[in-house]
């Protein structure tokens, strides 16, 4: 299990090729990435993340370990930025490695799910017509009562 | 105790984190505490239903006790992903 | 859309970078990865994956094409090899770009269903005991039924 | 028409495509021509329920007319991915 939690970006590329690489008895891999969009709002300026360091690993990692005994996984990645983010960056990733492909889609599902609703992040949009936190969606938090 | 702030609940509080005293039994007795003080935090804890709490960078609740308690934290909903 | 059929590798981590970096106004990104796992039977020599060249393009096209009219994506990528691979070797790759997460995890599953059972590739799994076809599983063609 | 054979089927039947002329209607019609054939058509196409059936590369089954296709393909069942 590896949790990132960094200001700098990634390699989204070399972090996938190192993943799949290291686990060559798991056969499926699942990534999800979160990139930055436009705003609905009009054009995105800048996203700028804040979080809660030292709360944010301890949620992530907790996350993590949920998954990992609720599936029966080979390895669980977690890499999320905060800071100043422009439209089309990637924001975070999570990977997961399972000998059964439904063990690595389910589990990349719920680390996202919870990852949304429960790791200590908060956005902020700015526009040219100004900036403004986004608002936590209803969706999201019912999308934690499925698991 | 240690009490932080986010996202827009640091924007209104007008800090990220001070050092309380307080003798309050539980998060809402603090929250009671602090809105006692000044306007800025009656404006940020207006609506506690929109607020969340950790205890020592734990997800709790406003009824959780304080007692032994190092850091209290206040944000809105958590939007990662 | 993109459907490669080849028999040489592909790099997983250059694939998943270039089509994330594609789709800068799609928020989600997912991936899954088929490695070629060990035999149940035993230490896997090499596994032959023989494929029906012209059917397999048009059912990799027809599912794809499917799933861009189910949810609502920015874009599929699917990557499918044939011929002689070793333990750990990427088999395919399937990536879905989309506005939201839930619309990129079940078009990948769907696409990883429908070409478990339904694209035209046998497995061949050569071990020191013998070589074998890799049996359907039961459960592939049962999960088509969720869709 | 094209006849064509994958994976154990192509083993059994020895070759991977051929070209047979037949007037049979239907699938299942063909798959008795070439059963009454010879000993291997009969190994590969004893257990038709574990058999798929391709149509000019389009999945189909063994009730299918033949009337104008160019290609019938046989083989068991898939296992991509």
């Amino acid at each position: 299990m590896r949790i990132v939690v960094q200001d700098a970006p990634f390699d989204l590329g070399a972090e996938t090729a190192q993943f799949a690489a290291g686990h060559s008895n798991m056969g499926a891999v699942v990534t999800f990435t979160g990139v930055v969009r436009d705003s609905d709002a009009g054009s995105l300026e800048v996203m700028e993340i804040e979080h809660y360091p030292g709360m944010t690993e301890r949620a992530l990692t907790a996350i993590a370990e949920e998954a990992q005994q609720r599936w029966s996984l080979g390895d669980v990645l977690v890499i999320h930025r905060y800071g100043s983010l422009t439209h089309g960056e990637m924001i975070m990733m999570v990977a997961t490695a399972a000998r059964h492909r439904k063990d690595a889609f389910e589990a990349a599902e719920f680390l996202m799910d919870f990852l949304k609703s429960r790791a200590p992040f908060w956005k902020r949009e700015v526009t040219a017509h100004g900036a403004d936190w986004v608002a936590a969606k209803a969706e999201d938090e019912d999308a934690l009562g499925r698991w | 105790m240690n009490v932080l702030y986010f996202a827009w609940v640091r924007e209104r509080i007008g800090l990220p984190r001070e050092e309380v005293q307080s003798e309050a039994a539980t998060v809402s007795e603090l929250v009671d505490e602090l809105v006692a003080r000044e306007a800025r935090y009656a404006a940020a804890f207006a609506d506690r239903s929109a607020l969340r709490v950790a205890i020592d960078q734990e997800l709790s609740d406003f009824d959780a006790p304080l007692a032994g308690v190092r850091e209290v934290a206040f944000f809105p909903p958590m939007t990662g992903g």
